[in-house]
């Protein structure tokens, strides 16, 4: 550990602000860009589904 | 609304482009419940002279009336190109055409009439060609104009299409409206006939 | 109004869905920026001089380019002769595309302006000044533009020839605009060069509509 | 041999079908793999490596900073061979591979300059410096931006593939042209008077660290152009059988 | 052989038939320029130290916005599908397409930019320079450009997008180009930097051609 | 060359656009002297067809094999758009095509055969919408090609217009080409149909 306390880990020797909002920052980006890869694929599923339901209510239509 | 009430008039209408003269001394009265047919070579001039009618080409000699100080609040007119832009899909495209023309109906069912059901929301770049021009001819299907300007409505068109199209003029005229249409191939029946010919303008009726 | 009202909403539309229009003159306002450091020089003092005048210059050329393409889709697909043979008078969409436009490409670009003058090495006093010019500039480049922009409509000549026709128009903005930004990283009172800025903005509003709607008559052939 | 090896593997993971299965089979355990290491990574960096004796702790922006600035050069030059692949063979999965690649490496060039920029402030005193690296980087970006334009703006998606590929193609050749390019440009103005880190004279105690956090990140980019390579194989193949049958079982 | 030439013919007419094309350009790499001294300072020593990226960004500028009509209109007028199932490559009408280009826009900024530079402050002894980078310079940015707009033909954007895709492709040439600029005015010897821009026109050269017409085969749906 | 060769195969093609099948499994032999007539309603699939035979358009199903490995040498496509530069008058437009296709003939003749006598050196904006047309298709009045394609050719093409190019296609047919074109209107005599239809291909001989 290179800190003696976790309040000095926070203040990172007076750069704590950025040190901290880089971090803040590439988490957020990293985590968005993650969260956007997944819902693109579950909204695939969902609009496919959708889809295959309409085509066998169709089919039974007729 | 009187039936025969005169709609349009022409006086010694004359126009020339590029050093040719493509018609002149054109008179003619068009009245409500006509339907009128524009005919003539390729280069003739018809589109020409529809322009001069509806206001979008000013260099002309003669004179041109319409019944009504504010004619553009009782005109329909579809050009050459259909007035459809791409990125908007055929509801969109039509909602618009109808607010800044004042007119009413519901577009939803002149989709319908025109063959489009379930493409209202695809993007007007995704149609083919007749499916483009069918957005526009769409607006004939609404709330009837007293004028209606129409510059080759049947291109591109399919043939039930057509029959349908023929079918909605007609019925626009009984009703009282007055159409002039511009087409190289079918000449209607009971329709006035203005044939354009080396300069010349004829009334064939 | 209500006709003003369907036309601002659809405006809004077309612009909205092609992104790239919103998003590009963004883009390009940013790059050319980028593109003066690597050709002038990266030193920060001389970055700093010159950084008004190659904001201001960025600025007018995103404008004056997003503008090409103004009335150019509108006419080629008949829309434009559709709106000129609508009962309505032509300055109400005219208006409404203008204003649709400012908001979608002009307001972006103010929004970063600040961002952009720090990369410049401007002081940071000089930041507000620089978005508050390119508030009250950037809509009178809108619309002076939209004048050559329908003067040229359906001459096919791609942007260049909207450049030559408006950019002489557009050096009294660029001049009180970049002015405004220097004399504000120099530390000196600025309120005078913004009246001025407004000023020029109220002109182009009142006049400018009504030149825009005269100029697509005349492109129709009137 | 090994070409023969070569060659099935191309054909296999040619195979939108037989991609799909595999990465179900390599996701559930790299995803856990992937940010495990990067937080190992971090962790370590941020709390135990010993701190710089010149700049302190704000040297700790290393840890996101130097893999994000790396993985979104590799993420170019992967858009740049996909693109080769996609025009040249007309390989379906390098087109679905040009829109999986991009979104996350363009995250992480901006990752670069925002880390790069708050890690200036402390060390030059501004946060940004047309700097050689700096620039090329903002560049790279501008570089992703135009392939993801591009991608938006055609609507049928092989199109849109393709002219992507065609300009990740022609992009590749620029960056590196662009690298040599600005740094000689640094050369010719001396521009930033304050240098970064010398080549590799970092204590190992911050190189080890640093290592661990890139490889995590680097696993983590690959995770992703997994998820959005299937969504895009999905919605290309979604007329057949196979997609068909797992909607409906996904669906109970 | 028979083909480029005439094609190389028709090419030259349709630029000629329109002199607007090749006037404007011209105009606006003039306007640019003179754009700067108002927006940045009129004093000469400043001027002289902006001038080298100055020029070239303009030149840069003028070349792009002018390829962005290069395709479009034989694109709209089906020009581009009778070329593209014609029975020769179709490198051969692009590359006639390109030198007409160049000739007809490239080569007038390059007669002209000595009198720029001069208006600029430049030294006399760099404006040979500014005149052999500029010719080195801009073929390389007409083929680097005519890709991009290869790519976005039929898309109907306006120049935005095309610049978004450019612009980053454009550095290299800008980079040493202002650089041999700046060098020259400040004495040194440039045959250096020439022959990189010399190597980088040979790259584009041999392959640029090819890269435009794969992308006028993706843009037509292939 | 043999009367009755095979000129174009196509097998089991077929061609999806925005999530809607245009066709599929269409398969059909087209020999030398044959012409073909391409029908369906508006969307139907015919432009894309006509762009998949040529090789215009890439994304497809099946095979489409030509007689030729070089088929491009002997072919003669006319799309949509006219393809014609408004900058340029006739002339030039045509020499230009001839260039590029390597096709010889004398243009003036072409251009005097399809009504454009004393039009040649008018620009090409200053002609109207049936006139442009015609200059595209004066390249049927030069050297005979093996294969003709050709997307609504009508389209604003005038009444006497029409029949002389019927009159022309016919003309080909019988020397030994294949013609391949679509139309809405005109079923000609003696044409083997295909017909689109909700996603089927019928040949209607
Ligand atoms: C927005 C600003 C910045 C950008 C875009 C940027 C970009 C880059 C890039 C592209 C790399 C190369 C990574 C690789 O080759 O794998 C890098 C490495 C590095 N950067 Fe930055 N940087 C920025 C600011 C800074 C600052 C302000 C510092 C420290 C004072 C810094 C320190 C480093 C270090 C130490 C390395 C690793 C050096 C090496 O591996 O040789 N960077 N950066
Ligand atoms: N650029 C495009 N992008 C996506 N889909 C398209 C595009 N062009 C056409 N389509 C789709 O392909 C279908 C067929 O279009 P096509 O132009 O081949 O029809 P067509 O038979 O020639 O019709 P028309 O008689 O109206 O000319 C359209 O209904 C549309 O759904
Ligand atoms: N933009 C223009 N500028 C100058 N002259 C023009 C222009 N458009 C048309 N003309 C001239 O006007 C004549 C008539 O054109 P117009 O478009 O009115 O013919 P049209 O009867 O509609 O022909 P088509 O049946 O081919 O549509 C043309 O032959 C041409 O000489
Ligand atoms: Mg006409
Ligand atoms: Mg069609």
């Amino acid at each position: 550990m290179a800190f003696e306390s976790f309040a000095d880990f926070l203040a990172m020797g007076k750069h704590g602000f950025y040190v901290w909002s880089a971090y803040g920052v590439s988490a957020l980006l990293i985590i968005a860009n993650m969260a956007l890869a997944i819902r693109a694929q579950g909204q695939v599923r969902q609009r496919l589904a959708r889809q295959q339901r309409r085509d066998t209510l169709g089919d039974s239509e007729q | 609304m009187s039936d025969s009430s005169i709609r349009l008039e022409l006086v010694q209408l004359g126009c020339e482009r590029d050093d040719r003269m493509l018609f002149s001394g054109l008179s003619l009265t068009a009245r409500a419940g006509e339907i009128w047919q524009i005919t003539g070579a390729n280069g003739a001039g018809k589109t020409t002279l529809l322009r001069i009618l509806v206001g979008l080409h000013g260099f002309f000699e003669g004179e041109r009336r319409w019944w009504q100080p504010q004619w553009q609040q009782d005109l329909l007119y579809l050009g050459h190109q259909p007035g459809v832009r791409e990125e908007l899909n055929p509801l969109e495209n039509l909602r618009y055409a109808c607010a800044l023309n004042h007119q009413v109906g519901d577009p939803m069912a002149a989709l319908a009439a025109v063959g489009l059901r379930g493409f209202e929301d695809v993007p007007a770049a995704h149609l083919s060609a007749g499916q483009k021009r069918r957005v526009a001819l769409a607006r004939l299907w609404l709330e009837r104009k007293a004028v209606w300007v129409l510059d080759e409505p049947y291109t591109a068109i399919d043939q039930d299409g057509v029959a349908q199209l023929d079918a909605q003029m007609q019925q626009a005229a009984e009703a009282g409206s007055l159409v002039i249409y511009t087409s190289h191939h079918r000449v209607g029946d009971g329709v006035q006939r203005l044939h354009l010919e080396n300069g010349r303008a004829e009334v064939l009726s | 109004m209500n006709a003003f009202r369907a036309a601002l909403g659809r405006e809004l539309l077309v612009l909205w869905r092609s992104p790239a229009e919103i998003i590009n003159p963004l883009f390009f306002f940013v790059m050319v920026i980028s593109l003066f450091p690597l050709a002038i020089s990266p030193k920060p003092e001389l970055l700093a001089t010159v950084a008004p005048g190659v904001l201001w210059v960025a600025a007018l050329l995103a404008v004056m380019l997003s503008l090409d393409g103004l009335f150019r889709r509108d006419q080629e697909s008949g829309v434009l002769d559709m709106l000129l043979t609508a009962p309505v008078m032509p300055v109400v969409p005219v208006l409404a595309k203008l204003l649709a436009h400012w908001l979608l490409t002009g307001l972006p670009l103010v929004l970063i302006s600040p961002l952009l003058g720090h990369m410049l090495q401007l002081p940071d006093a000089a930041l507000g000044t620089v978005m508050l010019s390119l508030l009250l500039g950037t809509p009178a480049l809108t619309i002076v533009g939209a004048i050559g922009a329908a003067l040229t409509v359906g001459l096919n000549r791609g942007g260049i020839l909207l450049a030559v026709l408006v950019l002489p128009l557009y050096i009294p903005v660029l001049i009180f605009g970049a002015g405004a930004v220097s004399a504000a990283a120099g530390g000196a009172n600025v309120d005078g060069i913004l009246a001025i800025l407004g000023a020029l903005l109220a002109l182009t509003i009142s006049l400018g509509p009504l030149a825009v709607s005269a100029g697509l008559k005349i492109s129709s052939g009137n | 041999m090994v070409w023969q090896t070569l060659k099935r593997w191309y054909h296999m993971l040619g195979s939108p079908r037989y991609f799909y299965t595999f990465s179900s089979r390599v996701l559930p355990w790299l995803t856990p793999i992937a940010v495990l290491t990067l937080a190992a990574g971090l962790v370590w960096g941020l709390a135990f490596a010993p701190s710089d004796y010149q700049q302190g702790n704000s040297y700790r922006i290393i840890f996101i900073h130097v893999p994000a600035s790396s993985g979104a050069l590799m993420g170019y030059m992967a858009l740049g061979v996909s693109g080769l692949v996609a025009v040249v063979w007309r390989m379906k999965m390098a087109e679905v591979m040009l829109k999986a690649i991009a979104p996350f490496g363009a995250g992480l060039a901006a990752i670069s300059l925002v880390t790069g920029a708050l890690w200036g402030k402390p060390t030059w005193g501004t946060y940004w410096q047309w700097d050689a690296r700096m620039t090329s980087m903002l560049i790279l970006l501008f570089m992703y931006v135009g392939v993801i334009a591009l991608q938006a703006v055609i609507r049928d998606p092989r199109q849109a593939a393709r002219a992507a590929g065609l300009l990740a193609m022609v992009g590749v050749i620029n960056v590196v042209i662009v690298k040599y390019s600005v740094e000689w440009v640094q050369t010719l103005h001396q521009g930033s008077t304050l240098k970064m880190f010398g080549e590799s004279t970092i204590d190992p105690a911050m190189k080890y660290p640093l290592l661990l956090s890139m490889l995590g990140l680097w696993l983590l980019y690959a995770v992703n152009v997994l998820l959005r390579a299937r969504t895009e194989v999905m919605w290309r193949e979604r007329r057949s059988k196979w997609v068909n049958k797992l909607v409906k079982e996904g669906d109970r």
